[in-house]
């Protein structure tokens, strides 16, 4: 048994949840949102293989889970940076305030 | 207080500490560099859970991947340096900020009243040649994520492709 | 879990031995410092505008490129570990797996996104 | 021989013995893990004084020079002056820099580099971290060094250090591929991602079963490490001198070491994998000895390199990344695995070919990597003959020479 109670690591993931949740609510940069939705994914994992460690002692599921939320969140960073680049071309700017096409 | 419990508080420490760093930091790019320093707590937090492949690939993905991605991505805005005026937060942030520390409030507290009360299993995952299990996992019960991940990537390569390109 | 631990002192260590050559150089060498002599180098001239430069999309290119491939080596690396103890049908899924990403490889190629110009 | 084979491991165990009178056993392990770190780094560090020296007496008996010959006998104690040089050089931050960045960066391009070595056996149960996912864990340190190298760049706010550290890190993602699939191909045959698993199958040195894949491996490691001819990061003709421009003194040298380190390590890396580790050939020489002489031919064949080849053009190196090496590794780990499924060296964790039988095996693995390769010459011949055509009118002066050729 580990010294470490599984409390200790859902605490941990929450916190890391909301740090990730305030940057991606409040950065102007379309990137810092993207980098704020990282750590929120990252917060994910730390759950899913904590409760892989302590709860689901034979199977694999946390961790194949783990591995498809890594594998989701590069393609999702590949995809959202793509935008934001072609936003930059087109609208000079990567600030989330001035990107208002669709506000009208 | 034992070894692992010291290893545990340092890299959550550090996790948090590079988190909160990453989103108050006013230049993209250092706060880039912050949010290596929280994949790096991740890593070690996911080897203290007897997941070292995991723990790897976080490094290999994440550090060795995403990050650089972010890099790049950074290096082909303009404001590379983080010089240019003007606040690093959208009008809304007070309210974010609020939002956020309330939903971490009532998580930590209903996680803290919880205590310990988990169906925790007694032994520790029997983990011997993991990569060789998750190789035998793949071809048999999760098949299906196995050969759905290559067509999630296949899109989104292509995606990205079509919206990148200069045209 | 000691694997781990010595890991993680080859990391101490990586990262004290350098830091403690830094410090023991800048304890040593002479610090006289002066405006000129703490410019921007760049082929001994001024340093003109911005150092911001435009970069190619290219860049990108390849980083995204590399990132889809790289997640691929979480698949197929435990893939190929078990794949003495699996059968025929490993291949086969490999081989759909792999295919589809030559696929994208091969849009990459014809779209001329592998080219540098 | 038998102790000269365990010498090492014979001291660490009586050093071990030694401090476990006086201090309890955690203490006395954690003791061991941070002075084999210790020792191993220094060791490397040393080597990679000596590699300078080595280069550069090996390029110049290649131009036909005789190299460093003034400090001590046959300048062997040039490497040392040129240390002590760089320790007591004034410390310059560029006033323009990111001062903290520009600090960190030098420190994180060495710390990767030498936590490779964490897990290479460099004898007989002499391996610091038997790592089960040793593989993978080197994979994961090499890709952290692009980080260093951009934020190198990035700090030193000059544009030639900005463009040298991008070049650098998108060289070294392209090339990180091909290595990382052609490593697939010897998982496929070992079953296993421990490195000493790679030792222990080795009755025949991969070189001999994948020739194919070592060239490919060989290959995109030069690019890894940034070693000509792949040397486009500090090109010193286009970028100055890359990322580093802005760096002096003792920094600089961390570059310079991170760099020598990590080709040292790549070498390393290469004769655990392909060269049979500390296996001995023919003279039974201690192990440990068997793995520097092997790991000494491999780092002359880098000098070989920086002396005979032109650098390429970042465009070349980028099209035979992508066009050339990644479909030629992915077409090798296919061969691979259907050559497992009919000549397999390992079933169930267990080595089943014993004796006469590495003839055929070997001999049958050797075939395939040379008509694999003959394959991808006949499939690549008509784009090279076509990029080569489109060369010769690249230039919009060479396009009119040869319309007026045509039209005279």
């Amino acid at each position: 048994m580990s010294s470490i109670p599984l409390n200790w690591y859902l605490i941990v993931a929450a916190l890391l949840f909301c740090i990730g949740l305030f940057g991606a609510l409040s950065r102007r940069s379309a990137i810092g949102i993207l980098m704020g939705i990282e750590l929120m994914l990252n917060a994910v994992n730390i759950n899913l293989v904590a409760f892989w460690r302590y709860v689901e002692v034979d199977g694999l599921a946390g961790q194949m889970f783990a591995i498809v939320v890594i594998t989701v969140a590069a393609a999702e960073a590949a995809v959202a940076l793509a935008l934001v680049r072609a936003l930059y071309r087109s609208r000079d700017t990567v600030t989330v305030e001035e990107i208002d096409l669709l506000k009208w | 207080m034992t070894l692992e419990q010291g290893i545990f508080i340092l890299a959550s420490l550090l996790m948090l500490g590079s988190a909160l760093a990453m989103v108050t930091a006013r230049s993209m790019f250092v706060a880039a560099l912050w949010m290596i320093g929280t994949f790096a707590g991740v890593a070690v937090l996911f080897i203290l859970l007897n997941a070292g492949f995991l723990g790897i690939v976080q490094i290999l993905i994440y550090i060795g991947a995403i990050a650089v991605l972010i890099l790049f991505a950074i290096m082909l805005t303009p404001d590379v340096m983080g010089l240019k005026p003007g606040p690093r937060y959208t009008g809304q942030w007070p309210l974010a900020a609020v939002m956020a520390s309330t939903l971490a409030a009532v998580i930590v507290l209903l996680l803290v009243r919880a205590g310990n009360d988990w169906h925790i299993a007694d032994a520790a995952p029997n983990v011997t040649d993991f990569a060789v299990q998750l190789g035998e996992a793949f071809m048999t019960t999760y098949l299906l994520p196995f050969e759905v991940a290559s067509g999630v990537l296949l899109v989104a390569l292509i995606g990205a492709l079509v919206i990148v390109r200069d045209e | 879990m000691r694997e781990y631990a010595v890991l993680g002192a080859f990391l101490l260590v990586g990262i004290v031995l350098p830091a403690a050559v830094v410090i023991g150089g800048w304890l040593l060498g002479p610090k006289r410092a002066n405006p000129v002599k703490n410019s921007t180098y760049e082929c001994g001239l001024e340093t003109v505008g911005e150092t911001w430069i435009q970069f190619k999309v290219q860049y990108y290119v390849y980083a995204l490129i590399f990132v889809i491939f790289d997640i691929e080596v979480v698949y197929l690396y435990p893939w190929a570990v078990a794949y003495n103890r699996l059968g025929l049908f490993a291949l086969v899924e490999a081989l759909i797996f792999a295919g589809i990403l030559v696929a994208g490889l091969f849009y990459a190629w014809r779209k001329g996104a592998l080219a540098w110009f | 021989m038998q102790q000269l084979d365990r010498l090492f491991i014979l001291i660490g165990d009586w050093f071990h013995s030694l401090l476990a009178q006086w201090l309890p056993e955690p203490v006395v392990s954690a003791i061991g893990m941070l002075l084999s770190a210790l020792i191993i780094m220094t060791i490397a560090a040393v080597t990679m004084l000596y590699m300078t020296y080595l280069e550069r007496k090996v390029v110049a008996r290649i131009q036909d020079r005789i190299g460093p010959n003034r400090v001590g006998p046959f300048g062997l104690l040039q490497p040392l002056a040129d240390g002590i040089k760089m320790f007591t050089k004034e410390m310059i931050v560029p006033t323009q820099a990111h001062k903290v960045v520009y600090n960190i960066a030098p420190v994180l391009a060495v710390t990767p580099a030498m936590m490779a070595f964490a897990v290479i056996p460099f004898g007989r149960d002499m391996v610091a971290s038997d790592l089960d996912i040793g593989l993978l864990y080197l994979i994961a340190v090499s890709s952290v060094t692009e980080i260093a190298i951009v934020m190198g760049g990035w700090a030193s706010r000059n544009k030639y250090s900005l463009l040298g550290g991008m070049r650098a890190a998108a060289q070294m993602l392209s090339y990180e591929i091909p290595m990382v699939l052609v490593l697939l191909s010897l998982v496929l045959m070992v079953g296993s991602l421990r490195l000493s698993d790679f030792v222990d199958v080795q009755t025949v040195p991969f070189i001999l079963l994948q020739p194919f894949a070592f060239i490919v491996f060989l290959i995109s490691a030069a690019a890894e490490v940034a070693r000509s001819p792949f040397d486009i990061p500090e090109a010193e003709s286009e970028l100055i001198a890359g990322y580093h421009t802005e760096y002096g003194g003792m920094r600089f040298a961390l570059f310079q070491m991170a760099e020598f380190v990590a080709a040292l390590g790549m070498a390393c890396i290469m004769v655990t994998l392909f060269l049979g580790g500390w296996r001995s050939w023919i003279i039974p020489l201690p192990s440990w000895l068997w793995f520097v002489i092997k790991t000494f031919i491999l780092i002359n064949v880098w000098f070989w390199f920086r002396g005979t080849f032109p650098r390429l053009r970042i465009d070349q190196l980028q099209a035979l990344a992508w066009k050339f090496l990644v479909p030629a590794s992915l077409l090798h780990a296919i061969m691979t695995a259907v050559l497992v499924t009919f000549f397999p060296l390992v079933k169930d964790g267990q080595l089943v070919v014993q004796g006469a039988e590495w003839l055929t095996t070997t001999v049958v693995y050797f075939v395939a990597n040379v008509v694999l390769l003959f394959v991808l010459m006949l499939l690549y011949r008509p784009y090279v003959r076509r990029t080569v055509r489109q060369l010769r009118v690249a230039t919009p002066a060479a396009a009119a020479r040869q319309q007026e050729v045509q039209a005279a």
